[in-house]
């Protein structure tokens, strides 16, 4: 059992080492061994359509991110604190998970007919970061929901009965004590959000203009003309930023001990 | 084991938490010395179409402590709740000092609850849970630093005040609770089993606390519960409930030895049951003919007797006697239970003295103590 | 606060309602309506290669979610039922965690290098439908062992050791108590990979080949053509069994009643 | 309100259920009518560092109730899993009828257990769940079928062969785990705080029941709780545990009566207290001299005394008598409490005659019940 556990992990990780083994290596053909060399990475830091790139994975995230936590935490407070009737509310959980688990191509088709739309009702819309905030924020609200949605469920309804029964208005209860106890979701909602944000290839690919390249665009790009010992560097740099926000993210949402 | 909050009673060192504050700029002005009684008229309420209180109506004496006991499910905490103001009624009034307070929203009451499971916000320490309600309706910051530092001293807390909910025990975050409604200085304090989740031991001692310090406040509590034992011990006056009713009420006196019905005869303590049926004024009974404390009002129904009014003598008494042979004996430390089977019954009495397995000896059932009991 | 939360929940739905209403639109230019019409469908039925890209997807969601559950339930297991030092359970938690939000790209990347480097050392690795399982596989296994051992933990232990009690050996108290309380949390895993799957553009599209295009790829390659009706039908058809799986799901989630 | 299990006793038209099975074909062949003696050697457990269990060392006879008491942390948990096979000492040995099953995993344990939670199988139906142990080691289907009607019967579940256990109650879940267990016909029944989600009405008629089916099943059963109350009603013997140790055991009227230590003595049941310093043999209190049943092995320390010991006297008696003034009142039915503060301070004592608040009374704290405690 341990051991085929561990080397069910050991698979797992395989193609990521891979990645991360051969873009140290200096020669350019992966399977041969030409010494040890951050060589790529400096290439990388000294291309600019790649630091082009990254801005643009990171403004487009930071934007949608904060756009979306707000709105997503909305969401959440509105279907866990109005008293919907009960069948009512079913609906409204399931509403929320289904763009969760719709896939991104539908989405991505689904904004590219929008835009259109608007381009042809309105004039002048141009695709570009813009247009990519705006898709990047539609599939983001759902998961900010969720995740701040479970948060509301375990603190409960009595903390903030209690803040009314000591003379709290609505407006005091949600300000004094629902929301400082829900940081640690609405945090980890974002967190969330910004990783799926900078993943994300299908949604960007369409609703980007040429300006707007971000960085699995431009991995994208890159691989259909072959694969090179620079992609695997720049990889290898998204997956460690990734498994330090994940890191970050299991911090959060540990968070300080409660009641 | 922890500490219990000793000495609420000998508090002589202590700033004295009574009405010599005034109330600071907040919106509700409490009326401090004056009358706190609380009237619920023709209550009714439902849940998805089942119906949890059933008209209820009774009246709390300003400076009482009452107890609602009744099994769990009965809509005791929904009966405190509304009176809370965290639930609406569908029907009826709720009436404080005289003023229909029914619509009024929680906040605007001048009533406090502890709840449960204290719900003490985790957030924030021990001072500023205290300090919440006052900060709430914005009382100077002089004022609420005093009180604070009144309500802290007074529950012996004074050395928790930067700590945090988590960091507190079981017993510890019961006194934050109380100190947190206690400092606004309600009309009304309100108590949902707030010992249910302390130990057995550190319960009884609490239970102590509690009604010491209601007698000191001269505050209206009113306490639910589903524990006989704790409603005995603190309560002034007990209304008993069961399926959304009250079924009777009178002081833990009263309602123990006059109950009205079998089922508040069984739930408040043990009882022995013996069925009977009346002929001629007199109780034909499986153990022989008794003799009841009054006439019963049916013809076929039930007598009951507690285990400790059952007198266990080695001569024949001159009534309501009967012989049988001791088949059970448990050593329970500061008394015996003893049982014995006449008849087919199995009837439980206490005693101090010792007796062995299999002993024939001879029981009273004294009249005064024999009810008959309506279903 | 339900008005906002209505409209998150309808700007949300927008872009997905959008599809749904040109693909029954006649008219072959989306602003404007020509009439209801199912033709769009029709066409669809009767075009070879969306119905070979149905196929090659469901075959590929089939047979790798069947092999992903069986391995990620594997790890669970092991993760969760081995008794590991506390410090190291914690290290396998946090390795099962990375991979569910590595970007599919760097997934991409890694796992073709490692198929050009078999290619290489072994020679005669074409890219098709097998190496996209082994590609599937290997991003749903995390995915599948989160869910089942999140669902170990609700069993919690107590069951198992009272089965230890009633002399049951380690495979009877598998077989007979912990796998049949898991069963709804094995099928919840199986379902997720399997829209994760259904889903799947960017690793699917990196490790094809020319005779294994998915629904997901024909999509994007009609997409960069211009948008038809056509897609926007095939989009409505993908979506909706979407929904129709997250259903299948939340039931299966909820279950019977347990003590 | 639930009907608990009656008449586990009165079991005559049922099927027994006593050594006249044989075990089947299983792996192990179980001594039915040898002696089933437990004990522990010297058992030492560690968990992070921790330790739990400090040296324990105990003997359970065959066909006895013992009952493992103390507060919740005391390792009386750990030392059942030991018994049980779930957890394995760091050191000591455990021996059952004179064989070693100290390295014996739980699965080859003629021990059963009914664990706190129950634990039932929540997949299977009540017969299903009974039937479990026969099933993993392959009894013949007719050989199971046959017990586990008879285990169904005794503990009146033929009604429930069917149900699920999340269709039952907390009692009856509790007899379903009760029966699952006992099927086997281990040599040894360990409860771990198998009452402890029973409410309390419940709960002391489920502990009359228990004590009764032990005594026909004459079983070795060893249970463990943090309820004083429950072990008194329950056991033969009882081993006060503390922070890994076994500080006292006796039956439930030595461990009562003549506590070891202030520990023991304040864990069951309420005592006062009353510290003294000896001086030519005599004790020294806050209350004047005391004359203890044994001289004080200290000179300083603390005497106790059950408050059903004081003897509340309208005269002086002759002996530890003392005077004071009755501060506190508690109704309780089945007796009053009276609290008096002489000397500063708070002495309870029990007393079924009514006495008024205020009312000065003689006190008499009789020899043969004032204890001296070490620490």
């Amino acid at each position: 059992m341990p051991a085929v556990s561990l080397t069910a992990l050991g698979l797992l990780y395989l193609p990521l080492l891979a990645v991360a083994a051969v873009s140290l290596n200096a020669s350019r053909y992966s399977v041969r061994w030409g010494g040890f060399s951050f060589r790529w990475y400096a290439r990388l830091a000294s291309n600019d359509l790649v630091l082009e790139a990254a801005r643009n994975t990171l403004v487009l995230a930071l934007v949608s991110t904060l756009l979306a936590t707000l709105l997503g935490t909305a969401l959440a407070l509105g279907l866990r604190r109005f008293p919907w009737p009960r069948w009512f509310s079913g609906l409204l959980d399931s509403f929320v998970y289904i763009p969760v688990v719709t896939p991104d191509i539908v989405f991505a088709v689904g904004m590219l007919l929008v835009f259109e739309t608007a381009r042809t009702v309105f004039g002048g819309l141009r695709l570009g970061l813009a247009t990519m905030i705006v898709a990047h924020v539609t599939f983001q609200i759902s998961f900010v929901a969720l995740v701040v949605a479970s948060r509301l469920a375990t603190i409960g309804r009595t903390v903030e009965e209690a803040a009314r029964d000591l003379y709290a208005s609505s407006w005091y209860t949600l300000r004094h004590v629902t929301l400082p106890l829900l940081v640690p979701g609405i945090v980890a909602a974002g967190l969330l959000a910004f990783t799926l944000s900078i993943d994300d290839f299908v949604i960007s690919f369409f609703t980007s203009g040429p300006t707007s390249v971000t960085l699995p665009i431009y991995i994208y790009g890159s691989l259909r003309r072959g694969i090179t010992p620079e992609v695997h560097a720049l990889s290898t740099v998204i997956f460690l930023v990734t498994v330090l926000l994940v890191v970050l993210l299991q911090l959060v949402v540990r968070g300080p001990k409660e009641e | 084991m922890e500490k219990p909050f000793h000495r609420f009673g000998a508090a002589a060192a202590v700033p004295l938490f009574d009405g010599s504050i005034e109330a600071g700029g907040g919106a509700l002005v409490l009326p401090l010395l004056a009358s706190c009684e609380v009237r619920l008229q023709g209550i009714r309420k439902s849940f998805n179409h089942t119906e949890v209180l059933r008209d209820v109506s009774l009246t709390v004496e300003s400076g009482e402590f009452v107890t609602i006991l009744g099994p769990s499910g009965c809509g005791k905490t929904t009966l405190l709740r509304i009176v809370a103001g965290l639930e609406l009624a569908d029907q009826g009034r709720v009436i404080l000092s005289g003023r229909d307070i029914s619509e009024l929203p929680a906040n605007r009451r001048p009533v406090n609850t502890v709840f449960q499971s204290y719900a003490l916000f985790p957030h924030l320490d021990v001072a500023e849970n205290v300090a919440f309600g006052l900060k709430a309706r914005r009382f100077p910051a002089e004022e609420t630093r005093r009180r604070v530092q009144a309500a802290l001293a007074m529950l012996h807390l004074e050395g928790f005040r930067r700590r945090h909910p988590h960091q507190l025990s079981g017993g510890e975050r019961q006194r934050v609770a109380l100190a947190r409604a206690l400092v606004n200085q309600p009309d009304v304090l309100l108590l949902d089993e707030p010992m249910s989740s302390l130990d057995a031991k550190l319960r009884s001692e609490v239970q102590l606390e509690l009604r010491l310090l209601q007698r000191r406040l001269r505050k209206t509590f009113i306490l639910v519960t589903h524990d006989q034992n704790e409603a005995m011990t603190v309560s002034d006056r007990i209304f008993v409930m069961r399926e959304g009713r009250i079924v009777q009420s009178g002081s833990p006196a009263e309602v123990y030895d006059h109950p009205a019905s079998r089922f508040v005869a069984e739930f408040l303590g043990t009882t022995n049951l013996i069925p009977a049926s009346t002929e001629n004024g007199v109780c034909r009974t499986p153990l022989g003919p008794l003799l009841p404390r009054v006439a019963p009002p049916w013809q076929e129904g039930v007598l009951a007797i507690r285990p400790e009014r059952i007198k266990v003598r080695s001569d024949r008494p001159i009534a309501n006697g009967l012989r049988a042979a001791v088949s059970e004996l448990i050593y329970r430390g500061d008394h015996i239970d003893v049982f014995v089977q006449p008849g087919g019954l199995r009837l439980r009495c206490l005693t101090g003295v010792r007796l062995a397995l299999g002993q024939r000896v001879w029981l009273e059932l004294p009249a005064e103590h024999l009810e008959p009991l309506v279903e």
